[in-house]
């Protein structure tokens, strides 16, 4: 692909490199990009991003293992999209993944990603682990397998296998029971949704996915689905259709919502503790969904939601996104932005940090550990939370 | 009276150790199955090795060629071809090495006798040889026989097989052997030594090593800081390597250096054989690595699975407070 | 690696050094049309130690050093003309003290225009700086190194005239304090010691800042900003005398532009009003809009356009995307306030001979003292004939200045070419003596304010 | 420069290997399969050469049909066409594999035959050489530096402790790769999808005018057992805190510190 024919051809200098793109809402640092908070040098920032594209694809620059990297250190969280004053900014994720999209066109990705891609294609899961192990998640708990149910319980990949994010899997499996709601899960039959390939710029094999995952849910008569985690949620809801698959789709905070205000689950018990919540990309700037962890967390009696100070639209991401749980370019020093987050939230006064998505329990549950904050603050799942407000064992 | 022929492998003016692991286990199974063993040395100078080959052998045989250089499997395999078909041996034993690796298959070839290569075990029962090798990267073993054949190669794993000091005196004999042909399609052009380093992993005490669990370039920092903080030195295994992270003179295994140290910390190494032969000599070894099946586990002193991410940070917190 | 990136590599850690083509891409462009130049390294330390370090390294090795704070002059200043280390300060972003009484935030030079914002709303909601008119990025310390002014000019000038003190580390490595911290702790005044100010209005050339005691002002509850409208651009520098005699308003900026094409050729004057309360407002407005622009109202030759509560924060960037190209560069220059209605007219001539729209603004700075001009010229980075027209646009411009009398503000090397041609020969000697005495070695920012 | 590219098809083994009934495979149930690593390399090396000299891949395995989706990643990562021969030989033995491929690959223009050195499941690391001594050409393993010219290849060889030796091989000639020599580069959906339309022939034994008797045994596999476990490491638990704590003290108590 060479400038001309790259899709965004007519847009990708528009880019003034004016650094809005680098701010949360209220201006109070320059990190809220989270590889631009991590590496500090403006080739991270979404308008160095953006400059590089068009210098490779116009030869000014040569590919290289540094600008590949520079190019999958973006974690997708929107706040760019967001933020930049300009007209094209509707499109700024798109130019970026298309770009990596001719990266992986080419095969000139970080061994990272190509590990992450080819586990993807072998075994189904960014791990590489065994396929036939995705279900494992399920022993030891009562939690019925998808048979035309009203809603398909769908986990995803971190859920699946990642044992903290499992837990957190299990947990809302309990809720659900308990609210008596008609589900079930696919359980080893689960194939991974495919946001992050998407992300990833692995357009093709995303198509594959969400075309067999399609499939699999219609034979299955599946019409709802309710998401572990927003990555799920948002490709089902937005790219699925154009795969022919219009599902009925909830992030399981949306369902708790309902549930709770349908009077379906009690959660009158309460839980005396101060509560910081932290909005993850896939749902928040994705998806608009600012409110719905919000009033479940409003909800429990004893609960005080205290708000960190980069929130909502504004928030930080954890780093996680764009497969960044999996190749980790943003880990490793005190500027990672989860540890950044992590820090942020313990300057609320909370004590707990509750999540709604299991890449981000995954990034900040280690960041809190890295800051050596374990003790002060907790990281936990809305669902975990809502499970002792129900007083559920 | 049976033979078994163990070729010996040298370069630079040094036997190679697993010249010596060969003889050891070719003497115990000659032994066991009253045969003779013969060691046979090919290649520039070779009557230096001859007394201590005798030690081992109950007959050596030298085919002294000073004009050869280099890894010599063309050459070795024409004068072993020779002998072979003269003497008959029942079982040849070579290291796999880079030499036997590149010698053992097409010496087999061109005998038409059977080759079972990378031997972790050898064993002979009534007449009868057994051999295991290693497969899937360590997780299961095969045992395998040979259909009968008068003759039989078997190549040996490096570090597997101990070795025993022998006091044998040998028959030395040298052979004069004509080259029918001069290897003209394969020239040797030199050896390339690797750099020397900063730091020299080899002497150092303490050995922070780390594989492809580290995940990221960046965090080789972390595995710095904390061998600094034992006074110790950076190593790695192959992939770091590969990826072009560290130099290749950091790399300990069988393509890199040995290391002696009195801690080998592993940090995200599973262990293939490779990297393990490189730290045999070590008098600790702790592994810290997230797969609980880990082969490094299998010859580390202690270990955690857990993420090294997790269990380092803490680590070098844990060792600066002991230290205060 | 070669032996400098390695000592680099230990000041700063490997992170925050680079020599990998994409750094040395990003770091050779600033945003406007000065062509590129690709440093031969680009670092960002986190202290004054750490710049302290690289500045004696830059000496050892003979290297230039060229510091940015946000990099949005525009004008290249911060394109490393002749290679070397391009210094990105943004690291060192530590809002170090704010005095509320006193009035004053002491800052590193990496503190964005837009973090200092922020933190007062959040901790001094009765305090403010003046904020230019720049992205938020821009940092405090790069805009007072180029004589900057913000959204306070009027009442108070330039900001670099609200430098209560300074730290530097001079081009030799020494570290400097100018003002009251330089004798004790605190910063709040750079009087009255003898002036050794040697490096505001320098572009980097003379030093880095490193930290920047700026002062504060009030701020009132109340915000808001009036328009004002006239066809005849002479009555202007008249109605800004007026309008600055009421001493009521905290920014006036008039200006005239081609977009949106109903409004071109009016003139619009925006005034700032801030006020703690509906009665003190209400007085202001009655002050300015009926007691000083009635008359002008009441003839025909004026009109206001309303008042709207709240300051929308600047949007400069959106010029960039006039020609749908991510780009625009302007000339900046510092006017008598009379020649409005010719910088205007010949400005829009200008633009239009270029096929360019025109935008001419001028913001009051002080009591009527001045005018800070700016005539911008978008241009499209796909379409380098833009880049051309914006390129000979901006050179035309910093002809006109100086013939309209003005002196050109953070010029380019085209337009400090041509003041150092008309500067007063005994000023000239004095720079080159200042610049020999500090920068012996001719490392910062070099091509820059080229004296000697 | 004409190169054919020898490569095999392996379980995905990085999770678990289990035993299956028989006792002498593998349970394959569950299992995925992939390209064997240092085929990959040897392909990637392949490519790199031709991008640059020009000249034609021929990628060549012997397996059941399953094996095709190893041979149209090869043809993905650029080779021009593929050739199968139809013949399960997962546990048949080297030797009877290495006539099948000098069967096939004698008919074939070539001026270099490349191999991975080792398979990741059996880890043999000759047939390769094998298949060079039954062509009658020069042959170098581990090879981790190539340079190729009209009449020579200029390679490096992987020794022990970190020498390499350089040799001058003249072509045709069959080298064994070493990982390391290139970082293969990412094969897209795409590109796989792309290289369905690529030639793939599937060839038998009989057209090679081989028969099963020709290719009997010379070595059996009687067994596959768990590795005994001489030495286990003794392991420690709980947090991270936990576990440092643990290991510091351990650390201090053998005077590390």
């Amino acid at each position: 692909m060479t400038l001309t024919s790259y899709k965004y051809a007519d847009t990708i200098h528009r880019c003034f490199r004016c650094g809005y793109c680098k701010f949360p809402t209220n201006w109070a640092d320059v990190n809220n990009c989270p590889a631009y908070a991590r590496f500090r040098m403006e080739t991270y920032s979404c308008g160095g991003r953006l400059w590089l594209i068009r210098a490779w694809l116009s030869n000014e620059i040569e590919w290289t293992d540094h600008l590949a990297k520079i190019m999958y250190t973006c974690t997708a969280c929107k706040n760019c999209e967001e933020k930049c004053p300009l007209r094209f900014n509707v499109d700024i994720m798109n130019m970026i993944t298309a770009v990596k999209g001719e990266m992986v066109e080419r095969g000139l990705i970080p061994s990272q990603v190509k590990d992450f891609l080819e586990n993807i294609q072998r075994q189904g899961n960014p791990y590489g682990k065994a396929r036939a192990k995705r279900g494992e998640w399920t022993e030891g708990i009562e939690i019925p397998k998808y048979k035309g149910q009203d809603f398909l319980y769908y986990v995803g990949c971190v859920g699946s296998y990642d044992t903290r994010a499992q837990e957190t899997a299990r947990t809302l499996g309990k809720v659900l029971t308990k609210a008596g709601v008609s589900f079930g899960v696919l359980g080893g039959e689960e194939n991974c949704d495919g946001n992050e390939v998407n992300a990833l710029g692995e357009e093709t094999l995303f198509e594959m996915m969400a075309e067999e995952n399609v499939t699999q849910f219609k034979e299955l008569g599946v019409q709802k689905i309710v998401t572990l985690s927003p990555h799920s949620y948002n490709t089902f809801k937005n790219d699925y259709p154009l795969h022919d698959g219009n599902f009925e789709v909830f992030h399981y905070t949306q369902a708790l919502r309902d549930l709770i205000q349908g009077e379906r689950l009690d959660v009158s018990r309460g839980l005396n503790t101060r509560v910081a919540y932290h909005d993850p990309c896939f749902l928040g700037r994705w998806n608009g969904e600012y409110d719905a962890p919000r009033m479940i967390l409003n909800a429990i009696p004893g609960i005080e939601l205290v708000e960190l100070e980069k929130n909502r639209a504004g928030a930080l991401c954890c780093g996680g996104g764009g497969g960044n749980f999996y190749t980790d370019f943003l880990g490793g020093s005190e500027s990672s932005p989860a540890r950044i987050r992590a820090r942020e939230a313990y300057d609320t006064g909370a004590n707990i940090l509750a999540v709604a998505c299991p890449n981000c329990m995954t990034m900040l549950e280690d960041a809190v550990k890295a800051e050596g904050l374990e003790d002060k603050i907790d990281v936990k799942d809305i669902s975990e939370i809502v499970v002792e407000a129900t007083g559920i064992a | 009276m049976a033979e078994i022929l163990v070729v010996a492998e040298h370069r630079q003016q040094k036997l190679a150790d697993i010249t010596l692991q060969m003889l050891s286990k070719g003497s115990q199974l000659a032994d066991q199955s009253g045969a003779e063993l013969l060691a046979v040395v090919i290649g520039k100078n070779v009557d230096i090795y001859a007394q201590e080959l005798a030690r081992w052998a109950d007959r050596v045989i030298i085919f002294k060629k000073d004009e050869l250089e280099g890894s010599l499997a063309e050459p070795s395999q024409m004068m072993l071809s020779s002998i072979i078909k003269q003497r008959r041996p029942k079982l040849v034993l070579i290291g796999h090495s880079s030499f036997g690796m590149d010698l053992a298959p097409s010496l087999a070839i061109e005998l038409g006798v059977p080759v079972i290569t990378d031997c972790i075990d050898v064993t002979i029962v009534s007449d009868n040889i057994t051999v295991t090798r290693s497969i899937y990267n360590g997780k299961l073993n095969a045992v395998y026989t040979f259909v009968p054949s008068e003759t039989v190669i078997v190549t040996g794993r490096v570090g597997e097989f101990e070795v025993k000091e022998r006091n044998l005196r040998g028959q030395i004999e040298e052979i004069d052997y004509t080259m029918q042909e001069n290897i003209e399609y394969k020239k040797f052009e030199g050896y390339i030594e690797q750099k020397i380093g900063i730091v020299d992993i080899t002497q150092a005490d303490i050995v922070v090593s780390i594989g492809r669990g580290i995940k990221e370039k960046e965090n080789i920092e972390i595995a710095q800081e904390l061998a600094e903080l034992l006074g110790g030195v950076v190593a790695c295994s192959r992939p770091i390597v590969d990826y072009g992270w560290l130099p290749s003179e950091y790399q300990v295994g069988l393509s890199g250096k040995t290391v002696t140290p009195k801690l080998y910390l592993a940090l995200g190494i599973s262990g293939a054989f490779q990297h393990v032969v490189g730290l045999k000599g070590s008098n600790m070894v702790i592994a810290i690595n997230k797969d609980p099946r880990a082969p490094i586990f299998n010859i580390a002193d202690y270990g955690v699975v857990d993420d090294i991410y997790k269990v380092v940070p803490a680590l070098i917190q844990k060792i600066r407070e002991l230290k205060d | 690696m070669d032996h400098v990136k390695e000592a680099l590599a230990v000041i700063v850690g490997e992170e925050h050094v680079s020599t990998e083509p994409e750094e040395l891409y990003i770091y050779s462009y600033d945003l406007g049309t000065t062509e590129p130049r690709r440093p031969d390294y680009a670092v960002a330390p986190r202290t004054t130690e750490e710049v302290r370090r690289i500045v004696e390294l830059a000496n050892q090795e003979k290297i230039p050093i060229v510091p940015l704070g946000g990099g949005l002059s525009l004008a290249g200043l911060a394109v490393p003309l002749q290679g070397g280390i391009a210094l990105d300060l943004k690291r060192m972003d530590t809002i170090i003290e704010v005095s509320e009484k006193a009035r004053y935030a002491v800052v590193e030079c990496g503190v964005s225009q837009g973090q200092l914002t922020a933190y007062l709303e959040k901790n001094h909601p009765n305090l403010m700086h003046s904020e230019p008119g720049a992205p938020p990025q821009a940092t405090i310390a790069g805009n007072v190194a180029i004589h900057g002014q913000g959204d306070l000019a009027q009442p108070y000038g330039f900001n670099s005239d609200m430098v209560n003190g300074l730290e530097v580390v001079l081009p030799t490595g020494e570290v400097c304090k100018f003002g009251s911290c330089a004798v004790g702790a605190n910063w709040y005044t750079q009087h009255p010691l003898p002036d050794v100010g040697l490096f505001l209005g320098w572009a980097g050339t003379t030093g880095i800042i490193t930290k920047v005691s700026l002062k504060l002002y009030p701020r009132k509850k109340i915000q808001g900003v009036g328009q004002f409208v006239v066809e005849d651009e002479e009555l202007i520098p008249e109605i800004i005398y007026r309008i600055t005699h009421t001493e009521a308003a905290h920014d006036v900026v008039a200006f005239s532009q081609a977009i949106p094409p109903f409004a071109s050729g009016l003139h619009h004057i925006t005034i700032n009003l801030s006020a703690d309360s509906e009665k003190e407002l209400d007085f202001k407005m009655e002050l300015i809009f009926d007691d000083t622009l009635g008359e002008y109202i009441r003839s025909g030759d004026g009109g206001f356009l309303g008042f709207n509560r709240g300051l929308q924060r600047p949007q400069i960037s959106k010029t960039a995307d006039w020609r749908k190209g991510g780009g625009f560069e302007y000339v900046g220059a510092i006017m008598p306030v009379e020649t409005y209605p010719q910088c205007y007219r010949r400005g829009r001539e200008i633009s239009e001979r270029h096929d360019i729209p025109y935008t001419v603004l001028g913001r009051v700075i002080g009591m009527s003292h001045a005018m800070m001009f700016s005539w911008t010229y978008a241009f499209n980075r796909a379409d380098l004939e833009t880049i051309r027209q914006a390129r000979e646009a901006l050179h035309e411009t910093d002809d006109l200045a100086l013939e309209l009398g003005g002196t050109i503000w953070k010029p380019g090397i085209y337009g400090q070419k041509l003041v150092l041609e008309r500067i007063d020969p005994n000023t000239l000697k004095l720079m080159k003596k200042v610049k020999q005495l500090l920068d012996p070695n001719g490392i910062m920012n070099p091509g820059n304010w080229e004296v000697s | 420069m004409d190169v054919v590219v020898c490569i095999k098809r392996v379980p995905d083994t990085a999770d678990v290997v289990e035993i299956d009934a028989s006792g002498n495979d593998i349970e394959t149930d569950g299992l995925a399969f992939k390209i064997n690593d240092w085929d990959e390399y040897a392909l990637e090396a392949a490519v790199q050469l031709t991008e640059k000299q020009g000249g034609s891949i021929i990628a060549i395995t012997v397996g059941p049909k399953e094996w095709d989706d190893v041979l149209r990643r090869a043809l993905a990562i650029g080779a021009d066409r593929a050739i199968r021969i139809d013949q399960d030989m997962v546990t048949a033995d080297c030797y009877a594999v290495a006539k099948v491929l000098e069967a096939l690959i004698r008919n074939l223009s070539y001026d270099l035959v490349l191999f991975g050195a080792q398979s990741e499941d059996f880890g043999s690391a000759q047939l390769g050489v094998m298949v060079a001594e039954l062509l009658g050409i020069p042959h170098a393993s581990l090879v981790v530096s190539l340079q190729v010219d009209q009449t020579t290849a200029r390679i490096k060889r992987e020794l022990e402790a970190g020498t390499l030796e350089a040799y001058a091989v003249e072509l045709p000639a069959l080298l064994t790769i070493q990982t390391g020599i290139n970082q293969p580069r990412y094969i897209s959906m795409a590109g796989i999808k792309r290289a369905m339309s690529k030639e793939l022939q599937v060839i038998s034994l009989s057209d090679l005018d081989l028969t099963q008797e020709t290719l009997s045994p010379t070595v059996m596999l009687e067994k596959l057992e768990l590795p005994p476990k001489d030495k286990k490491a003794e392991l420690i638990s709980g947090s991270p805190e936990e576990s440092a704590e643990q290991l510091a003290r351990i650390l201090q108590n053998s005077g590390i510190f």
